[in-house]
């Protein structure tokens, strides 16, 4: 997740000129545990690196949806994923609650690229940055000879986004 | 040098104390086979020139830089 | 018969050692071997920590550089790595390359990286005036073990073969006219090698240890010493409280820098055109 | 939309590793340890591609002897590391301050003391920085802010070690140094770059730790054909140590007086809106960052609020802030610790203005809203 937060700032910066900053926190495990992958996306100077009120907020696991929900900003984007996060966080947000895992494992055959899918839900619900910035930004990083397997992913985040809009 | 060497018959020209350096240790008295060497008031003195073998021991061992064991060379040859 | 004046910065001598010290004695078996291999004086770095024994590449005409305490294989190995083409000695007594330096000192033998380390062994530290280090004999005396080390020792050479050392040797002060073969052979060794020279601080050790003079201690070192060839043929009995001279390890593995150069090579295999 | 050219979106540890590289830096020794580790990790990689050279030594002290016997066969060198290893190195750091050997020590600040927090940040070594190495000497530090500012402080790091043949410390914390910005690399012509004076005298003649007019002898490389003696013990301008009194003190006061004589050169800071300010804040590094935002949110608010931002925190930008100190009468020192700088801008300021402190101690930086809050409370 922490690449897909790169890589949504890095389609903002890079491609299409914007200021965009993006962080992380992570606790002392290599692996596993909740990690938060903040990014901020400004026409303005962006002095303060860490996203407060925030505007969206994408959660794939119960315990991150719960302990990072407290940021979200009122009629913020709440984006979930469907099967992993069952109790939803109190507050007044818009949901969008869509199968990211499943659809990585079943429609692209590969769950490591759930992180791409749903970068591709993310940004065809909030349009943050357009469709062809994200692609560009997602080739640009995936090893090679993975491009076609991560444009797919993409491609099928957009689709069970839409689904949901 | 060892005493192969100082059987093929070198001959002492002089063995050079260096006295400023010598901090009178004994050890070249010591390792001296033919008791060349002496110390008198803890300096390293020559006391028997010609019994020397030329084996070079105690520049060798001297940790003073202190004894330059200088053979005859007219009898190197 | 030798002219060490070439190597020497003379006017820093006479040195700091005390009298009787071992320290001279292995510094000539050094600019020896250094003669004999026709090694240029510019090619040369010599490093060392800090002790007695680390005073040596103030007195040697050659790229020197005395470091902090322990730490004299860091240093050399930052040389090295950055010119492998100088030769790089170092010369440490037994408490800054085992106790404070140990860890530098295994290091160093598992990379192999192309180090010459001469190791003054006097059993003590004798600049701070005769404390304990970790190759102080079990129930000798020493200003912080005054009523006999309690604590067992190293040896030295098998922990730098333990440790991937790819050339090992040990000699003795006494044994001068053999050290400076010994420390050739390490030179020419590509890899990791060391020499330990057990020598004698009648001033530090020696006084509170029995020993009333330099030669006392020499004596000692004699009857204590075996040469590996000698060795072979004595029974387990007979080395009791013996210590084995000459060279009692080599094998050639693989240098560091070496194996860093073939990395460079590569990873850029157009270079060369 | 065309990317933007020449643009990286980075990490600062990668920037820091990029402004390396264009110093000019060819050695590399470290040792792993959060969160200043991605900076070994891309030098271990990319230095042998271009004829570097990096190696991850047994540990801190080493890392640090390691970078020292490199600089002296003439490469530029460095190592990176964070709070517990900052503190490892420091011995040895005295070493490159006593012996002149040029070099560069990163240290990605984390909270401490001890283990500490080693995920998240701090800018708890500010002092250690100044006076972590034992003994009288000075030390040159920098502090940026952001990801581009990280590249050319990095540079300047190189060029200020090079020039007055010390030790510099660029001191980043977990938060600059683990987020990512745009940074678009300046042509290689617009940036200068400095390198150590080596000897042109015969070696005969060379006198390592010479009393030039400049204070800063001239370093020839080991293997060079220039034999000289470097030694930790206080010594004379042959490199030999002494115990001469007049020698030892005129060598101590020139390693102190190398960095103090050229202060215009070395500091370097910036202000913002400072011109009419009621209250000036003061801050580095990560929480410059902080404080430049509520300087915004104060100043659309109608609060004359300025900021004093000091990218050399050693030596301080001294003078500047002493001639603020005479108009206005309340500073506030952003930072994230118990107020290492405010300490430094107390002893400056002596008094004439009223010094506050805004800080966190918990990880994370300081809220603009928090600094905004006490704007108010001063004024």
């Amino acid at each position: 997740m922490i690449l897909a937060g790169l890589i949504l700032a890095e389609a903002a910066a890079i491609y299409e000129n914007k200021n965009a900053t993006q962080s992380q926190s992570y606790g002392p495990e290599a692996r596993g545990g909740a990690s938060k992958s903040e990014v901020i996306i400004s026409d303005e100077d962006i002095d303060y690196p860490k996203a407060t009120n925030i505007d969206l907020l994408l959660a794939l696991t119960q315990e991150s949806c719960s302990k990072y929900a407290v940021d979200l900003k009122e009629n913020g984007i709440l984006i979930i994923d469907a099967d992993h996060v069952k109790q939803l966080p109190k507050g007044n947000y818009r949901v969008f609650s869509l199968p990211i895992l499943t659809a990585a494992q079943d429609k692209v055959g590969k769950l490591i690229v759930a992180n791409i899918v749903a970068l591709g839900a993310l940004v065809e619900i909030s349009k943050v940055v357009t469709s062809e910035s994200i692609e560009a930004a997602v080739l640009s990083r995936v090893p090679r000879g993975t491009e076609e397997l991560n444009r797919k992913a993409l491609t099928i985040g957009i689709e069970i986004a839409r689904a949901a809009l | 040098m060892n005493k192969a060497a100082a059987k093929k018959g070198k001959k002492i020209k002089e063995i050079a104390i260096r006295e400023a350096w010598c901090k009178g240790c004994a050890i070249c008295v010591e390792v001296c086979p033919k008791q060349v060497l002496v110390m008198d008031h803890l300096v390293a003195k020559v006391a028997n020139l010609e019994a020397c073998i030329v084996c070079g021991r105690c520049e060798l061992f001297c940790p003073d830089f202190c004894i330059e064991v200088i053979p005859d060379v007219q009898d190197n040859s | 018969m030798f002219n060490y004046n070439e190597y020497l910065r003379n006017e820093k001598l006479p040195h700091i050692w005390c009298p009787g010290c071992g320290d001279g004695t292995v510094l000539k078996a050094i600019i020896r071997a250094i003669h004999n291999l026709q090694i240029r004086k510019d090619d040369l770095v010599m490093v060392s920590g800090i002790g007695c024994s680390s005073r040596t590449p103030g007195y040697v005409d050659f790229n020197t550089l005395h470091t902090t305490h322990g730490r004299a294989l860091a240093f050399a190995t930052g040389v090295k790595h950055a010119k492998p083409g100088l030769k790089v000695l170092v010369v440490s007594g037994d408490g800054d390359a085992t106790a404070i330096g140990g860890n530098h000192f295994i290091h160093a033998a598992r990379r192999n990286i192309d180090i010459t380390m001469i190791l003054y062994n006097n059993y003590i530290y004798g600049m701070t005036g005769g404390q304990a280090s970790p190759t102080t004999p079990t129930g000798s005396f020493a200003s912080t073990a005054p009523y006999g080390n309690i604590d067992p020792n190293f040896d030295i050479c098998a922990l730098a073969q333990a440790a991937g050392a790819s050339f090992v040797a040990r000699g003795t002060a006494y044994h001068a006219p053999q050290l400076d073969r010994l420390i050739e052979k390490a030179i020419l060794n590509r890899g990791f090698s060391l020499v330990e020279v057990m020598l004698q601080c009648p001033i530090a050790y020696g006084r509170r240890n029995r020993f009333k003079t330099a030669n006392d201690m020499l004596k000692w070192q004699k009857e204590h010493a075996v040469s590996v060839d000698a060795a072979a043929k004595m029974t387990a009995e007979e080395l009791e409280g013996k210590f084995l001279t000459g060279v009692l390890f080599q094998k050639e593995r693989p240098e560091f820098t070496a194996q860093y150069e073939h990395m460079i090579e590569r990873l850029n295999p157009h270079s060369e055109e | 939309m065309e990317p933007k050219k020449n643009a990286l979106f980075v990490q600062g540890n990668h920037a820091c590793f990029l402004g390396a590289v264009r110093a000019g830096c060819q050695f590399f020794a470290g040792y792993p340890i959060t969160p200043s580790t991605e900076i070994a990790e891309l030098c271990a990689s990319e230095f042998p591609k271009m004829g570097g050279r990096f190696i991850q030594m047994e540990d801190e002290i080493a890392a640090m002897g390691a970078v020292i016997g490199a600089s002296l066969t003439g490469l530029k060198s460095m190592t990176a590391t964070s709070g517990p290893g900052f503190s490892l190195k420091q011995e040895n750091i005295g070493f490159a301050i006593m012996a002149e050997v040029p070099c560069v020590i990163v240290d990605v600040q984390r909270g401490g003391p001890s283990t500490g927090l080693p995920t998240q940040s701090s800018q708890s070594d500010v002092l250690q920085a100044r006076w972590g190495t034992h003994g009288d000497h000075e030390i040159i530090a920098l502090a940026p802010s952001t990801i581009p500012e990280i590249y050319t402080a990095t540079i300047r790091c190189f060029n200020l070690a090079e020039r007055y043949r010390t030790p510099v410390i660029l001191l980043l914390d977990e938060i600059v140094g683990h987020m990512r910005e745009v940074l678009v690399e300046p042509p290689a012509d617009s940036i200068e770059i400095w390198n150590r004076t080596r000897p042109t005298c015969s070696p005969a003649e060379y006198l390592p730790y010479r009393h030039t007019e400049s204070g800063i002898p001239e370093m020839a490389d080991f293997g060079s054909g220039y034999r000289y003696h470097v030694t930790g013990l206080c010594h004379d301008e042959t490199g030999f140590p002494t115990n001469d009194p007049k020698k030892i003190d005129r060598h101590v006061r020139r390693l102190i007086s190398k960095i103090g004589r050229h202060r215009d050169e070395i500091i370097e800071y910036s202000t913002r809106a400072i011109e009419d300010a009621d209250v000036v804040l003061v801050s580095y590094g990560s929480s410059a960052r902080s404080a430049k935002r509520a300087l915004d949110d104060a100043r659309a608010a109608g609060l004359k609020v300025g900021l004093f931002k000091p990218m050399t925190i050693w030596p301080f930008p001294e003078e500047a802030l002493r001639l603020l100190a005479n108009r206005v009468r309340n500073f506030i020192v952003c930072e994230t610790n118990m107020g290492q700088m405010k300490l430094e801008v107390e002893r400056i300021v002596g008094g004439k203005a009223a010094v506050h402190l805004v800080n966190t101690l918990n990880g994370e930086p300081i809220t603009p809203q928090s600094i905004v809050d006490r704007i108010r409370e001063v004024m």
